[in-house]
């Protein structure tokens, strides 16, 4: 073999770049998130859990042209309760803890919803209520 | 003066079909049709330029001896090609068969096809002329051919025996180059 | 037609994954087997062939030099296409392989009446070829995702640069469109240019079409056949493959399936295909070396000592007695060598 | 209707069919035979030229016979499969540059129309490309796994005497010049694919005589011509006596002269082959001018390297009488003369084969001063190189109304261009030596410059059509600066150039002349002591 | 008829200064006309102008909502206003900033003559001269922010005119803003949310980057709630929120017997609010 100053570490870079997770997750595969369920003891929500854990992006994506571009603000009701459809006034409702609701799977998968950008959480509602 | 007009619409129809029609007879033939660059292309190039310059003369029955300029840059490429004597003139002669489809499918036009005759009669000429022009290139060639081997490039591979050589040949060749 | 080839091999490969992975037991095979099989043949292969390359020397300096070498101080040298140091290989390596730069250099001339010439570029090739790669560079770093935690900055980072536009729910990858339309092209390229089309192979196809399937199935998977695509799910079987404890416990889509089939087989396909260009840009050395031959001695490894010229001893041997007439010095006068004889 | 009748105007009556097919081949290239015909080949080595090489010590020239390409049965070794295998096997060992060009392609096509010769012929496997193809679908049925596994769907194909054939033909259709490397994203040296056809052909003894013969007369008398020690004396000579006619200058030179401080070496064409001898008489008009020490050898007497084109062991030997001269006659470095493919050996061969010169010192021009460190290790400066040195330095003086009959432009040729790095010396030269010259469309000068056609022992006169058309994309850049500078000298620094584009420009642009660029500066000097004829063409005036 | 003459010489004028064409000058001046022929009906003559009115343009269809506003009273109670401005930087979580070009407005306050440009303001009453108006979006008939928005962020609510924003897709290219000739709209240069005094749970804020301006209270309208500056000023009348396309609306009540003027008719954008000087 010829080269192997140059051609030996190069392979090594190669290697550890593809074998990259494996040695930045030193074989730990981390606690699988767990999504806190809403503390106030719903226990159903707008669609079967399936669903909403593969699709919830999408529904709000819908409930969000439904609202501003359709004008079509028909409320949702689940056990009885009705909501308007829409992040703070439905889903954080019952799912009150961003954090732990949101954020787990979020973080966990590098999902960064831009929600939150305009969206207020209920605690950050709560913050400013309070000084007032 | 209805066919002049008939020329200058459609001169640039003609002359693309008779390119393309020309440069069909190479393998590569879509290569040198569609780059445009001359220089990159050289055989597309020419044979184009020539072709456009030729149809002007023909279209406006100019003086047969100015067909040459254009038909030799033609000639000169498809001499030293792989043709045959007749496919290396042949497109020459395309320009008469596409005029005509051109024209006779144009209903307004259709029976200027009948006074053709003086274009067709040039392109006849021009035809001979390439004729002529082959010949002269293939001359050439061979004139070409004969010069390489009195500036001596010959005694590369015709040398027999350097030793014996010496005293006969390279001598008598090296006279031939200072006579030169 | 060598396409159509391509794309009943792929048609066959999805319809393998789509199917089998919903036999019962088979998703282990599907979601497990045939990754760690393609990775290792992925990475073996890969070193193999690089070590392969490597075992024979270069035995020659053999740049191709593509502007002024070198030389005399008042020469200026063009040290990125005729590099004569170290660095200045490194530099023209890198514009090489991140800008792919000789793909860049094709110009093109029109004359102008007047007669002038103009030039300009004719960089379609070099514009296709970048997007692909750099889309397809992108989105593998993205997929990182699935397969580190926690995830650090740079990767979130990449991933929002990705997703800028925030168009759609998930998000639309700018890499995905500029994968899809990059491959799009340059497999167009191959049908529509004829001369290209007259040099392609089947192993010219195959690899657009496979990588085309694969950026479908991952944007289908995505945005429309949600069916059992939970995310956290696929990185749970990402993180056990990656941690060597790979769990299978729910129910996931078929489209998932393949997708990750069809990334094994280009995984396993890789090195044994021209795709291993990738390797092989970094070791051509028409590229790689230093137009230094005549200032540095190269080392060729076989040179052989033993080949001698025909000898200036044998020569005057043969012409001495005319090198003597002519005048010309000879080592032995003719009566010396003629002693000897 | 019109349609039918313009196809019959495409095909030839008297000959049939003829190569014109009228469209892109439909069939695939594998498909299409390699066909000889006169005029499309170069003739076989003879025999006994095989013969002699065999017979050297250290060379490999086996299965010397007489053949023909046009014939069927081509006489090779009943083994001769076996051998081309084993000596690819052989080669992939030795070369990574193979194994790299073989595994690599992507065929993305960005060579495909940078070749002259499929620029002039439209021959699809003359597209760099699909010259390569024909020795890696060979490679990938031998070599490879996917080869192996899947046959022709991974555009592998058995070696076979067609596929041999083809080898033969395309590899004589490439002159080397990697132009085709230039554009290449991952630099495929379509050069080093043609020289492994080569040497893989000449393993079953075929090869051309235009090649093999100059070569084994290098061997044996130093130079392509043949020339034997007094003769090639007479030349020079000859030369020198010229050169005191035209300008009343008594040229001092010398031959096989020990304890020159240089020795000077150029391709033998210069000193007996017009237009090179004009180039010839410039060196001793220049050495003359600034007084220096050097000799002349006749053993060395040849610059240029026709091993190069046909395998590595004769290209080594072939070399090996410059150092061995050197050393004996203890000069201090070398000095090589306007030469492409010479020029290639010496850069990038040279000191890797027969070197380390370790007996010679840094080249050190005693005139300026300068040392020339580019060429420490090899010891071998080029004349361009020199020349521009003592310009810079005004060790020259030269009077540019000399040249005032010229009108030039400069032609890269491929070797010092692209395997050198040597493009602005001969151009920082014209500059001082000519009121103006020109520069021809930039793609197609300095590292893009196209081949005269001829180069890698292609000038032979039986491929005269072939030649034309490859040199076609050359002579329209040529015909294009003359069209519209009026130039009548095409300048180059190449030995095969001199010869080939003279005959190029004499079939596509007549009364262009072609010259080294040694020969203007030869033109323009002005010596001590000098008395000058009216020289209204320069050295080529005929008194 | 000498006013609407006036009006006409007053568009030529501009439009030539504008270097618009024949053309132009002709739609715009039809539109015009339409504009003062609504002036004129105001002026009791209404039957003949919804005759004349259905010539130029289709009859009226769906839901238009607009808005009164009755600066005689808001003169008389300028408090009003400020309650109304109020309500309205609750509802929609607007920050309030210190620095000017900051400054985020969905309905706010300006002297007459800048929120009336085109009318004389010499010898102005010194009632008017000293008020503050309140300005809002205009929520044109025919928007000229929605055709600039390369995005559809800013669209025209098909079921009741408003001009409503999709904040998800503003690009914040500002093209809007260039647009629109009332200065309706603001750009949020920074990040709001430090600037909000007390958060509406039921609202968003926004981020930096985004246009923003008046959505005559969609949200509050889907609740059967009327805007929040309308319910501000509950009972005195000073503004007065409804459909334009209804007869019997309090809006047209207001609009049938009172004079009202509209910022800026002449552009033909048709405001939906009116003005009671």
């Amino acid at each position: 073999m010829y080269n192997k100053g140059t051609i030996i570490p190069g392979l090594i870079i190669f290697v550890l770049f593809v074998t990259f997770p494996i040695w930045f997750n030193g074989l730990k595969a981390g606690t699988l998130p767990k999504p806190e369920l809403p503390p106030g003891g719903e226990k159903k929500c707008v669609m079967p859990v399936e669903y909403m854990r593969a699709n919830h992006m999408q529904l709000l994506n819908e409930w969000r042209d439904n609202v501003l571009r359709d004008d079509n603000r028909t409320v949702v009701t689940v056990e009885g309760k009705k909501y308007r459809k829409g992040l703070q006034m439905a889903c954080m409702q019952c799912h009150s803890n961003k954090e732990k609701f949101c954020d787990n799977c979020h973080a966990y998968t590098a999902v960064k919803p831009y929600c939150w950008d305009c969206h207020l959480t209920p605690k950050e509602a709560a913050l400013k209520e309070e000084t007032h | 003066m209805k066919l002049d007009e008939a020329f200058r619409n459609y001169r640039e129809k003609i002359v693309d079909r008779w390119v393309e029609y020309t440069l069909s007879t190479y393998k590569s033939s879509s290569f040198f049709i569609k780059e445009k660059d001359k220089f990159a292309n050289p055989v597309g190039g020419n044979t184009r330029e020539a072709l456009d310059a030729l149809f002007g003369l023909l279209a406006k029955n100019a003086d047969p001896q100015e067909f040459v300029a254009p038909l030799e840059q033609i000639m000169r490429i498809r001499a030293i090609q792989e043709f045959a004597a007749s496919v290396a003139v042949g497109p020459i002669h395309a320009v008469k068969h596409i005029t005509r489809e051109i024209l006779s499918k144009d209903k307004e036009r259709c029976h200027l096809v009948q006074d053709l005759y003086d274009f067709e009669f040039a392109v006849d000429l021009a035809v001979l002329a390439a004729f002529d022009l082959y010949m002269q290139c293939r001359e050439r060639l061979y004139q070409v051919r004969i010069q390489e081997i009195k500036t001596g490039n010959y005694i590369l591979t015709d040398s027999k025996c350097p030793t014996n050589l010496l005293k006969t040949n390279i001598q008598e060749s090296l006279k031939t180059v200072e006579n030169h | 037609m060598k396409y159509a080839f391509s794309f009943l091999a792929v048609i066959a490969l999805i319809l393998i994954a789509g199917l089998g992975s919903q036999i019962p037991g088979m998703q282990y095979f599907f979601g497990v087997a045939i990754p760690y099989l393609a990775i290792m043949l992925f990475v073996g292969g890969f070193v193999y062939r690089v070590m392969q390359w490597a075992k024979s020397p270069v035995p020659f300096s053999i740049p191709t030099t593509c502007g002024q070498g070198a030389s005399l101080d008042f020469i200026k040298q063009d040290k990125l296409d005729c590099p004569s140091k170290t660095s200045e290989v490194v530099a023209r390596m890198f514009l090489e392989i991140f800008l792919f730069r000789s793909l860049f250099r094709n110009t093109k001339s029109e004359i102008h009446d007047g007669p002038k010439i103009s030039y300009e570029s004719s960089k379609w090739l070099w514009l296709f070829a970048l997007l692909f790669h750099y889309s397809f560079l992108l989105i593998v770093i993205r997929h990182m995702r699935l397969f580190i935690d926690p995830i650090p900055f740079w990767l979130s980072a990449i991933e929002g640069v990705d997703s800028m536009l925030q168009i759609g729910a998930p998000t639309l990858y700018l890499s995905s469109v500029a994968l899809l339309g990059g491959i799009a092209l340059l497999f167009g390229r191959r049908l529509v240019n004829p001369h290209v089309r007259y040099i392609s192979l089947n192993n010219d196809y195959f690899p657009l079409v496979l990588i085309f399937a694969i950026g479908l199935t991952g944007i289908l998977m995505r945005y429309f056949l949600r069916t059992n695509i939970d995310i956290i799910n696929i990185k749970n079987l990402a993180m056990g493959l990656v941690t060597f404890s790979p769990v299978i416990t729910v129910k996931i889509g078929a489209i998932f399936y393949i997708h990750l089939f069809l990334v094994s087989t280009l995984l396993a396909y890789f090195p044994f295909s021209k795709l291993m260009h990738m390797g092989g840009v970094f070791m051509s050395p028409t590229r790689n070396m230093a137009n230094d031959s005549r200032a540095k001695r190269h080392i060729n490894p076989w040179n052989d000592p033993e080949i001698k010229p025909h000898s200036y001893a044998g020569y005057e041997d043969e012409f001495r007695e005319f090198m003597v007439d002519a005048g010309i010095p000879v080592e032995k006068e003719l009566s010396a060598a003629k002693d000897e004889a | 209707m019109a349609v039918p009748k313009l196809e019959q105007l495409s095909k030839s009556v008297v000959q049939g069919p003829s190569l014109a097919t009228g469209a892109v081949p439909t069939k695939d290239w594998m498909d299409i035979p390699a066909i000889f015909k006169p005029g499309n080949y170069a003739y076989p080595a003879k025999q006994e030229k095989v013969a002699y090489l065999n017979s050297q010590k250290d060379l490999h020239f086996p299965n010397a016979r007489e053949w023909s390409p046009e014939d069927d049965d081509w006489k090779l070794p009943e083994d001769w499969k076996d051998i081309i295998l084993k000596g690819l096997k052989e080669r992939l060992d030795k070369f990574r540059s193979l194994k790299i060009f073989m595994d690599c392609c992507v065929r993305c096509g960005a060579c495909a129309d940078k070749c002259h010769f499929f620029l002039g012929t439209g021959d699809p496997k003359n597209m760099p490309v699909l010259r390569a193809e024909l020795l890696r679908s060979v490679y990938r049925n031998d070599f490879t796994l996917g080869g192996k596994l899947l046959g022709a769907m991974a555009g592998a194909r058995e070696m076979t005497v067609g596929v041999l054939k083809e080898w033969f033909m395309y590899s004589y259709q490439c002159t080397e010049c990697r132009r085709c490397s230039v554009f290449c994203p991952y630099g495929i040296d379509t050069a080093e694919v043609t020289m492994m056809l080569r040497e893989l052909l000449h393993l079953v003894g075929v090869g051309i005589n235009w090649i093999l013969e100059p070569a084994s007369n290098s061997n044996r008398t130093g130079n392509h011509m043949g020339l034997q020690p007094h003769t090639f004396k007479d030349n020079v000579d000859f030369l020198a006596d010229d050169v005191e006619n035209l300008t009343g200058v008594k040229i001092n030179h010398s031959f096989n002269r020990k304890g020159a401080e240089v020795l000077f070496i150029t391709p033998s064409a210069d000193v007996f082959a017009e237009p090179g001898l004009y180039t010839a008489m410039g060196y001793l008009l220049l050495f003359e001018h600034i007084g220096l020490d050097y000799t002349w050898s006749t053993y060395a007497s040849e610059g240029g390297n026709f091993g190069l084109f046909t395998n590595n062991e004769l290209m080594k030997k072939l070399n090996g009488k410059m150092y061995a001269e050197a050393k004996r006659l203890g000069v201090k470095y070398i000095i090589g003369g306007e030469c492409g493919h010479m020029w290639r050996v010496v850069h990038q061969y040279m000191d890797t084969m027969n070197g380390p010169a370790d007996f010679m010192e840094v080249p050190k021009s005693s005139i300026t001063g300068t040392t020339f460190n580019n060429a420490a290790s090899t010891k071998m400066v080029h004349i361009s190189e020199f020349t521009a040195d003592l310009i810079k330095n005004g060790k020259l003086k030269l009077d540019k109304s000399r040249n005032a009959h010229v009108k030039a432009t400069f032609h890269d040729s491929c070797n010092p261009a692209r395997a050198m790095g040597l493009i602005d010396e001969p151009r920082y030269i014209l500059d001082h030596v000519l009121d103006n010259w020109v520069e021809m469309p930039e793609n197609t000068i300095r590292e893009q410059t196209f081949c005269c056609g001829s180069g890698t022992g292609l000038n032979t006169d039986e491929i005269m059509e072939l030649r034309m058309r490859s040199g076609l994309p050359r002579a329209n850049a040529v015909k294009h600066v003359i069209d519209k500078h009026d130039v009548n000298t095409l300048s180059c620094v190449c030995a095969i150039d001199r010869a080939t584009l003279t005959s190029l420009m004499n079939y596509w642009n007549p009364g262009c002349n072609v010259c080294g660029v040694s020969e203007l500066v030869g033109n323009a000097l002005v010596m001590d002591g000098e008395n000058r004829q009216e020289l209204d063409e320069g050295l080529r005036t005929l008194v | 008829m000498d006013k609407q003459r006036r009006k006409f010489l007053k568009i030529a004028g501009a439009t030539a200064l504008a270097g618009i064409g024949a053309p132009a000058l002709v739609r715009l001046t039809s539109s015009t006309a339409l504009a003062s022929e609504h002036g004129a009906a105001v002026e009791g003559h209404a039957a003949e102008a919804a005759a004349h009115g259905a010539h130029v343009e289709a009859v009226p269809q769906g839901v238009r909502l607009g808005m009164v506003i009755d600066m005689r009273k808001i003169t008389e109670q300028p408090e009003l206003l400020d309650h109304a401005i109020a309500a309205c930087n609750n509802a929609h979580n607007i920050p309030q900033f210190d620095n000017r070009k900051s400054e985020i407005k969905w309905i706010w306050k300006a002297p007459f003559e800048n929120v009336f440009p085109g009318e004389s303001s010499y010898h102005l009453a010194k009632k008017v001269e000293k008020t503050d108006f309140a300005v809002m979006c205009n929520h044109c008939d025919d928007p000229p922010c929605v055709r600039a928005c390369p995005t559809q962020a800013t669209f025209k609510v098909k079921e009741n005119g408003i001009v409503a924003m999709d904040f998800h897709r503003c690009i914040g290219c500002r093209f809007c803003m260039a647009a629109c000739p009332y200065g309706a709209r603001s750009f949020n240069w920074e990040d709001p949310r430090p600037y909000i005094k007390k958060y509406n749970k039921d609202f968003p804020s926004r981020m930096r980057g985004v246009v923003e301006k008046c959505n005559f209270c969609g949200e509050r309208l889907a609740l059967g709630q009327e805007p929040a500056c309308v319910e501000a000023c509950k009972g005195t009348g000073a503004m007065v929120f409804g459909d334009l396309n209804d007869a019997k609306s309090e809006i047209r009540q207001v609009l049938d017997k009172e004079f009202t003027i509209q910022r800026n008719p002449s552009l033909g954008t048709k405001p939906s609010v009116f003005y009671i000087v």
